[in-house]
């Protein structure tokens, strides 16, 4: 459009044209409709986001504030490649949102990426991140590597710092120069590392994690840790459990290994169930005949 | 319908209780919770999506009938609960994004793809999120089975086979959990728990929990409305529930 | 996050419900500070007799505190009145209790439950400052107590016999405790009815 | 960049409760014609009724501010509507619709027009939006503390067979009872038919009559 | 029309007053194919004849749907076309969005027409070179409208665009009294009737199944606009006997086999492709 | 005429030697292509007719406007490029829209010939946009000066006028209007000599068939904008055609020379 066309538009907008008060009367039409499309849209820093930021902090909001949060994730590089476990409960407060959250996010088949922290931010920007990484290669006819795919994401979520993204992740991958793993979060951290645990049982993780570790594991071994660490972070910490999913991250991509139950099988497995008697099953109780029989320890 | 919680005397051991003191002027909040709860389960070639029908602001109820559901195409079915403003905003948004993909793909939208729709729509509101608890429901075109997606308020969201959501979540998920998703058979394998109940039973069900969460949760009650999306379209069907 | 509020701090969730001439009540094992777990022995349920037991759940030090007190109170009763308290009694016991706290209260959400003489249940909770709520259907608390009444609701029907009445406890019990993050970590039920108590440990999720 | 306005974040001079019924040949709205600022009684007869076209009427209550300048977005609309001479007339559905559109939109700026608005129209159509935007139709409607008050007695006595007489008595014995109890209410009143053809009589603001005020107990016979 | 320094901009008007890069424009609309509007008291009917760039392309698409109860049929450039149709589909939904009924079809066409008339006013940019017809229905029933490169508007009982439209129009006007009562198969068949007339000149071509389309939008229970194409559209031409002798002197023998379509008297220069798709 | 292939009447930011603006008088060219178009101000109110030619025989029977209601109180007759009438229109209704949220009253039409003149005059001042092709004759009812008529031209002058023609029968009709003594003219009879004008100043073999459009603010629509009811229109209408005499003046389809200056008899203007 040219210049001069806006200064046409301009000296002649309504609302310049009314001296006594600017009536924007663009304020009394009804919202129009974003219709933009195909485009995945990326969220704005809304500019009324400061103010709204107190309004959610608001106790009464606290059932809108709380998304989905609280989680166990583990990864570490050995000899072989990369661990990468993970548990799979999403807590709303104290309640548990889902059991069955898969955290670990196949961005590509050579790069994983973890979630910790709010359950949508990890999983939206890990998917627009596969996006990006899919751009980078067909740009540059090679796959990107895990540095370049970690600082990708660093600087997206450093652009919404103090905006209340909440991440803790993991990219794990194996590039050119072999394996590699990097921790960014939400506040813009991005560390390259062999060992990492995020998330609210990671405490517990890293207790086994340090020490069993050792850099000439063969595959298995090192899987059975990760399972290991994941489980004792679900058993101690009220925020994480459900099921262990274990990857681990060889040359020639990523292997889903393993997806076992923590609270049931793992426990029973790892800790022995003080039980005599068989595991019962409780099955369902509906207004026929009692059928079932339910676990029972005669004390 | 949480538990009394003595709010008076709640010594709030929170870091920033003086600052919450100190900032009282209370800016006007631009949410509402409107309450009700949706739920959506599945079967092998079926899924329902419920919700009831009341409206409430506060302890009063301006509406006895608003629907929470919108019917997204002949296979995919939408409930919200959460603020009535937002769900109405959506709704409509979503109903022109999908007329937009007809005028595209001249096909209807597959249920995944709709999932991530809404998933992309919620998330583009990250920071000024729309309150809504949705779940869908619908028929996977190729397969012919039964899914549901469950969502919290900013596009989180997961392919189970039952969810529930809204102010009757805590009442009903559990019975859900036990009664039709098997959680605690705990030594039967996890692909075997799922009780294959029939359109008619899973109906039964969903009435039953909803009787349920009526009595023990006061947003929810007056009316259920139930959409069955089955290979052959959408049926829609209408219970009382306790009006008081 | 989540020492917000007392009640919580250490989790924990009891539930009771009423049969034909018996009674159930369960809680659950754990004993955790906020989000960490420290023992998954816990015991919430206090035997006053054989046909009477006090549920206690919310802060722990408060639910003992609570329970040593009853206890001294009950032998003083059974001093000087040289029989056993009704439960009726002990609910009004553990009512004046709490609401001498009244402005300084006791973190407890109190179950009480017992079969009085002719075995006729019965079956009372109280929310911290001692308000009695009486009925002779079911009564949860502690962390997960909308869960526990969405499940008492749907499963519990009147005139259970002692075996069905564990069944729906335990069902009850073990649902609602798989959805909620502070309790769990496996569950105890008592039935008491007329020829005695059955004690059981149910084997739960230990995440 | 300009401070993020911090308009009508709490209401100024705002108007009482809004009632509205839906009967077999119509529909009737009704409310007072106080704007209170605060708990001063302030100004004792304006209207919170207004017809913006034939056939349909919308009412308000909150701040009356905001409720002026709706009054204003709806005689634009229905200007527009004049000019365009194309036979297309909005009906009372899309203009509840359109009014939720702009409630909800200012809610979504931060800035609300702080109201709750019952709309009327020919057909027997009866709308509701709140100051969210929550927009429902609804066959017995009442804003503020009508809603507490007036909202349960409407659906005691509402019957599909209520005809519009019967309707304005309704709401009159409601306007009674709010006359009684809610201390933001005035005893002037008005009453909009709406018929379902579309004839709308608007009375001028008229006082309640035959109000009980005797104690309920004492009174011997009631 | 000789060389004068009036005709390069838009803006300029020549001594007589015209616009001539808007006439220009409109000369545009004249190349795309043939389009055929007509409506009734009941029904309004679009029929178009749709090209294909070449023996392995598709046909083109000419009759697009804008929204539940509003078709266009589109004859000049069809990228341009294209980014009206968007914009009109966007508008019925915002319409939808706001009102929560259907958008008047005489609305939404001024909205267009109005901005086609900026692109006329302004020189940053050459105003559209297409002619839409527009067929839809609302509360004062069905509507036939055409749009054009300057802006103008036409409310109409029948229509028809394109290349050697004329004898289409002729054959409209000619028996115009009849539409106002026809029934919805009557209907089709004026509007089949006229699109062919558009081909009697052009030797061995005749209506088929790929190179026809026909979209109906009725005042009726569903008030849905429905477009018929491919396998759909030859019902609809089986049904009206195309007239072998008479007034047209086309001998289109329906057993010769469908040759591909290409319109040998068409000569456009590759970059400036008519109705490309 | 001098201008033409001169090379200064290509841009309307171009003066030629004479010190005319010629695209400027090109523009108001245009306008005369179109039908006439007629404005009265009567006693009790303004008429505005237009002949509408029906240049398409497949028409919808009176579907053509050149008419249209800017606010209760104002309509706007268009004459020449119909397009660029709507885009007035569209913003002489913006502007009443805009006056009414400021001052909370009818705009006055006056205000209006003013705001819609300066937007027309900007458009002749610039070289990437070009005039408006269109006359715009604004009708209206103003409390304190009764009914009023004013006149837009595309150079963006506005007058006040008791009466106005422009278009094909313009020369015809003006003559015709010198006739008329507008202090006691009323609508209706208004509207029975414009029928005539109109229809003598055709020139019955070469013109298209047309419509007759009129539209009034008077006291018979009480000071509102309104189409003359229809049957007024067409019984003045068939009571012209009936007349057997026929106007000497023939049709005036020859563009009269822009050269007469606006202030000849043929325009009773009075200053706004």
């Amino acid at each position: 459009m040219y210049a001069p066309l806006e200064f046409l538009d301009r000296t002649f907008s309504l609302c310049s044209g009314s001296d006594i008060c600017p009536s924007s009367d663009g304020d009394n039409t009804a919202a129009p409709m974003d219709l933009s499309l195909g485009r995945v849209r990326v969220p704005r820093g809304a500019s009324i986001a400061p103010r709204l930021r107190d309004v959610l902090r608001d106790e009464q909001n606290s059932s809108l504030v709380k998304f989905l949060h609280g989680t166990t994730t583990l990864a570490f590089v050995f000899r072989d490649g990369i661990i990468v476990a993970v548990d799979s409960r999403a807590s709303m407060g104290q309640y548990i949102g889902s059991g069955t959250v898969k955290k670990i996010i196949e961005i590509n088949p050579y790069l994983l990426g973890t979630m910790a922290g709010g359950a949508a931010d990890c999983s939206f920007w890990e998917r627009y991140l596969g996006m990006r990484c899919r751009l980078h290669e067909l740009q540059h006819r090679e796959r990107i590597s895990v540095a370049a795919a970690s600082k990708l994401l660093a600087n997206i979520v450093y652009e919404y710092k103090g905006m209340g993204l909440s991440m803790g992740t993991m990219i794990a991958g194996w590039d050119k120069t072999g394996p590699q793993l990097f921790y960014v979060d939400s506040d813009g951290v991005r560390l390259r590392g062999t060992r990492f645990s995020v998330g609210s049982g990671s405490t517990f993780a890293y207790g086994v994690l340090d020490q069993f570790y050792r850099w000439d594991m063969d595959a298995a071994e090192a899987a059975e840790l990760g399972r290991r660490a994941i489980f004792h972070a679900t058993h101690r910490d009220a925020y994480s459990g459900g099921y262990i999913n274990v990857y681990h991250v060889k040359a020639d991509g990523w292997v889903n290994l393993s997806h076992d139950d923590s609270g049931i099988t793992k426990y029973a497995e790892y800790m022995g169930f003080r039980a005599q008697t068989a595991p019962t099953t409780a099955s369902t109780v509906d207004t026929g005949a009692a059928s079932t029989d339910t676990m029972i320890i005669e004390s | 319908m949480s538990h009394p919680d003595p709010g008076f005397v709640s010594m709030s051991f929170d870091s920033d209780t003086q600052r919450k003191i100190v900032s009282h002027q209370r800016t006007w909040s631009p949410y509402v919770d409107n309450g009700g709860t949706v739920l959506a389960l599945a079967g092998r070639d079926y899924a329902i999506v419920a919700a009831d029908t009341r409206l409430s602001v506060g302890f009063s109820i301006p509406s006895r009938n608003f629907t929470k559901i919108v019917q997204l195409t002949d296979q995919a079915v939408l409930a919200s609960a959460g603020m009535g403003a937002d769900r109405q905003y959506l709704h409509k948004i979503l109903r022109s994004r999908l007329e937009i993909y007809r005028y595209q793909h001249q096909k209807e939208m597959s249920l995944g793809a709709i999932a991530q729709l809404l998933s992309n729509t919620l998330y583009s509101r990250r920071f000024f999120p729309i309150y809504a608890f949705n779940v869908l429901g619908g028929i996977d075109a190729n397969t012919g089975e039964g899914f549901v997606f469950g969502y919290d308020a900013i596009g989180s969201f997961e392919k189970v086979k039952v969810v529930c959501s809204g102010s009757g979540q805590t009442l009903v998920q559990p019975v859900l959990d036990q009664q039709l998703a098997g959680r605690q058979k705990y030594d039967v394998p996890d692909d075997q728990r799922m009780a294959s109940l029939s359109l008619a039973e899973a109906i039964e069900l969903t009435r039953d929990v909803f009787n349920s969460a009526a009595e023990r949760d006061i947003l929810t009650g007056d009316a259920l409305e139930l959409y069955a999306v089955t290979a052959s379209g959408v049926r829609c069907e209408r219970f009382e529930l306790r009006r008081d | 996050m989540s020492q917000v509020n007392p009640l919580h701090y250490n989790g924990g969730a009891v539930f009771a419900a009423t049969g034909n001439q018996c009674v159930a009540i369960a809680a659950d094992r754990r004993f955790g500070q906020a989000q960490l777990t420290l023992a998954c022995d816990a015991n919430r349920l206090f035997r006053v007799h054989d046909r009477l037991v006090l549920g206690l759940t919310g802060l722990a030090t408060d639910c003992l505190t609570l329970a040593e007190r009853v206890r001294m109170r009950t032998n003083l009763y059974r001093l000087g009145e040289k029989r056993e308290p009704k439960p009726a009694t002990i609910s009004a016991l553990v009512s004046a209790l709490l609401y001498e706290r009244r402005f300084a209260p006791y973190f407890v959400e109190p179950v009480i439950v017992g079969l009085s003489g002719d075995n006729k249940p019965y079956c009372c909770s109280m929310d911290l400052l001692g308000t009695p709520m009486e009925t002779d259907e079911f009564v949860a608390a502690g962390t997960c107590a909308e869960s526990l009444y969405g499940t008492g609701e749907t499963f519990w029907r009147p005139g259970l016999d002692p075996e069905d009445l564990f069944e729906v406890t335990a069902q009850c019990m073990l649902a609602a405790l798989d959805r909620d993050c502070l309790s769990g970590w496996g569950a105890v039920v008592y039935v008491l009815h007329s020829e005695g108590v059955t004690v059981r440990e149910l084997k739960a999720r230990m995440d | 960049m300009i401070e993020t306005p911090t308009h009508t974040t709490e209401p100024i001079v705002t108007g009482s409760s809004v009632l509205g019924v839906q009967c077999v040949d119509g529909v009737v709205l009704a409310c007072d014609t106080l704007a209170s600022y605060g708990s001063l009684a302030r100004f004792q007869r304006i209207t919170r009724l207004h017809q913006p076209a034939p056939g349909v009427v919308i009412a308000g209550g909150g701040e009356y501010s905001d409720l002026q300048q709706l009054f204003r977005i709806t005689d634009n609309i229905f200007r527009q509507e004049f000019c365009q001479e194309d036979g297309y007339e909005l009906s009372p559905r899309a203009l509840h619709s359109y009014l939720a559109r702009v409630l909800y939109g200012r809610r979504s700026r931060m800035d609300p027009l702080y109201n709750s608005l019952a709309v009327a129209g020919k057909g027997r159509f009866l709308g509701c939006i709140d100051l969210y935007g929550t927009a429902f139709e609804s066959e017995a409607v009442a804003t503020g503390i009508g809603a507490l008050l007036a909202l349960p007695l409407i659906r005691k006595q509402w019957h599909a067979a209520l005809a519009m007489d019967e309707g304005v008595r309704l709401l009159e014995e409601c306007l009674r009872v709010l006359y009684y109890r809610d201390c933001r209410a005035l005893r002037s009143v008005q009453v909009a038919k709406v018929s379902d053809s579309g004839e709308v009589l608007i009375s001028e603001p008229y006082e309640l009559s035959n109000l009980q005020w005797k104690v309920a107990q004492a009174a011997e016979e009631v | 029309m000789f060389r004068s320094q009036y005709d390069t901009d838009v803006t300029t008007f020549s001594p007589q007053g015209r616009l001539l890069q808007v006439e220009y424009a409109m000369e545009a609309v004249k190349q795309g194919s043939a389009v055929v509007g007509v409506c009734s008291a009941t029904h309004v009917v679009l029929a178009a004849l749709k090209r294909s760039f070449s023996d392995l392309a598709w046909h083109q698409r000419k009759i697009v749907p804008i929204d539940e109860h509003i078709g266009v049929a589109i004859s000049g450039i069809a990228a341009d076309a294209r980014v009206l149709t968007k914009r009109m589909r966007d508008e019925c939904l915002q319409h939808r969005f706001v009102y929560g009924d259907a958008m008047p079809v005489g609305r939404l066409v001024h909205l267009v027409a109005d901005l086609c008339q900026k692109c006329t006013q302004r020189i940053s940019r050459r105003p559209y070179g297409v002619g839409l017809l527009v067929a839809g229905v609302d509360e004062s029933g069905p509507h036939l409208y055409q749009t054009c490169p300057s802006g103008e508007v036409y409310d109409l009982v029948g229509m028809a665009l394109g290349a050697r439209s004329q004898s289409a129009r002729t054959y409209l006007e000619r028996h115009m009294d009849e539409f106002s009562s026809a029934s919805r198969e009557a209907l089709i068949r004026h509007a089949l009737w006229a699109l062919n007339e558009t081909l009697a000149s052009a030797k061995d071509q005749h209506l088929s199944a790929e190179n026809c389309a026909v979209g109906v939008v009725s005042i009726g229970d569903d008030m849905r606009f429905h477009l018929y194409e491919h396998e759909q559209v030859q019902p609809l031409l089986d049904a009206c006997a195309f007239p072998k002798s008479g007034g047209t002197a086309t001998e289109t023998s329906t057993e010769q086999a469908p040759q591909n379509v290409t319109d040998s008297d068409e000569h456009h220069d590759a970059t400036m492709q008519q109705d490309t798709p | 005429m001098a201008g033409v292939g001169s090379g200064y009447d290509l841009t309307t930011t171009t003066f030629s030697p004479e010190g005319r603006v010629y695209q400027v008088e090109y523009a108001t060219k245009a306008v005369e292509q179109s039908g006439t178009v007629i404005g009265i101000r009567c006693v009790d109110g303004v008429v505005l007719a237009v002949e509408n030619l029906r240049g398409v025989k497949l028409l919808r029977p009176d579907s053509l406007r050149r008419i249209f209601a800017v606010d209760r109180h104002i309509g706007i007759a268009v004459a020449g490029i119909g397009p660029d009438g709507r885009h007035m229109v569209g913003r002489a209704r913006s502007e009443a829209q805009n006056y009414r949220s400021v001052y909370a009253e009818e705009i006055p039409p006056s205000l209006l010939a003013e705001r819609l003149a300066s937007y027309a005059h900007v458009y002749s001042l610039y070289w990437h946009v070009r005039p408006f092709g269109c006359t715009i004759l604004i009708g209206g009812w103003d409390a304190s000066q009764g009914p009023c008529l004013y006149v837009v031209e595309p150079d963006g002058s506005g007058y006040k006028y008791r009466a106005y023609a422009n278009g094909k029968g313009r020369t015809a009709v003006r003559t015709a209007l010198n006739k008329l003594n507008f202090e006691q003219l009323t609508c209706t009879s208004a509207v029975q000599e414009i029928a005539r004008m109109i229809h003598q100043s055709r020139d019955i073999a070469k013109d298209k068939p047309y419509e007759l459009e009129m539209a009034w603010i008077s006291e018979a629509s009480d000071h509102k904008f309104a189409r003359v009811p229809g049957a007024l229109v067409v019984s003045s209408r068939q009571a012209v055609e009936e007349e057997p005499q026929q106007m000497e003046t023939g049709g005036s389809t020859a563009s009269a020379d822009r050269g007469e200056t606006p202030s000849t008899s043929t325009h009773i203007m009075e200053e706004s």
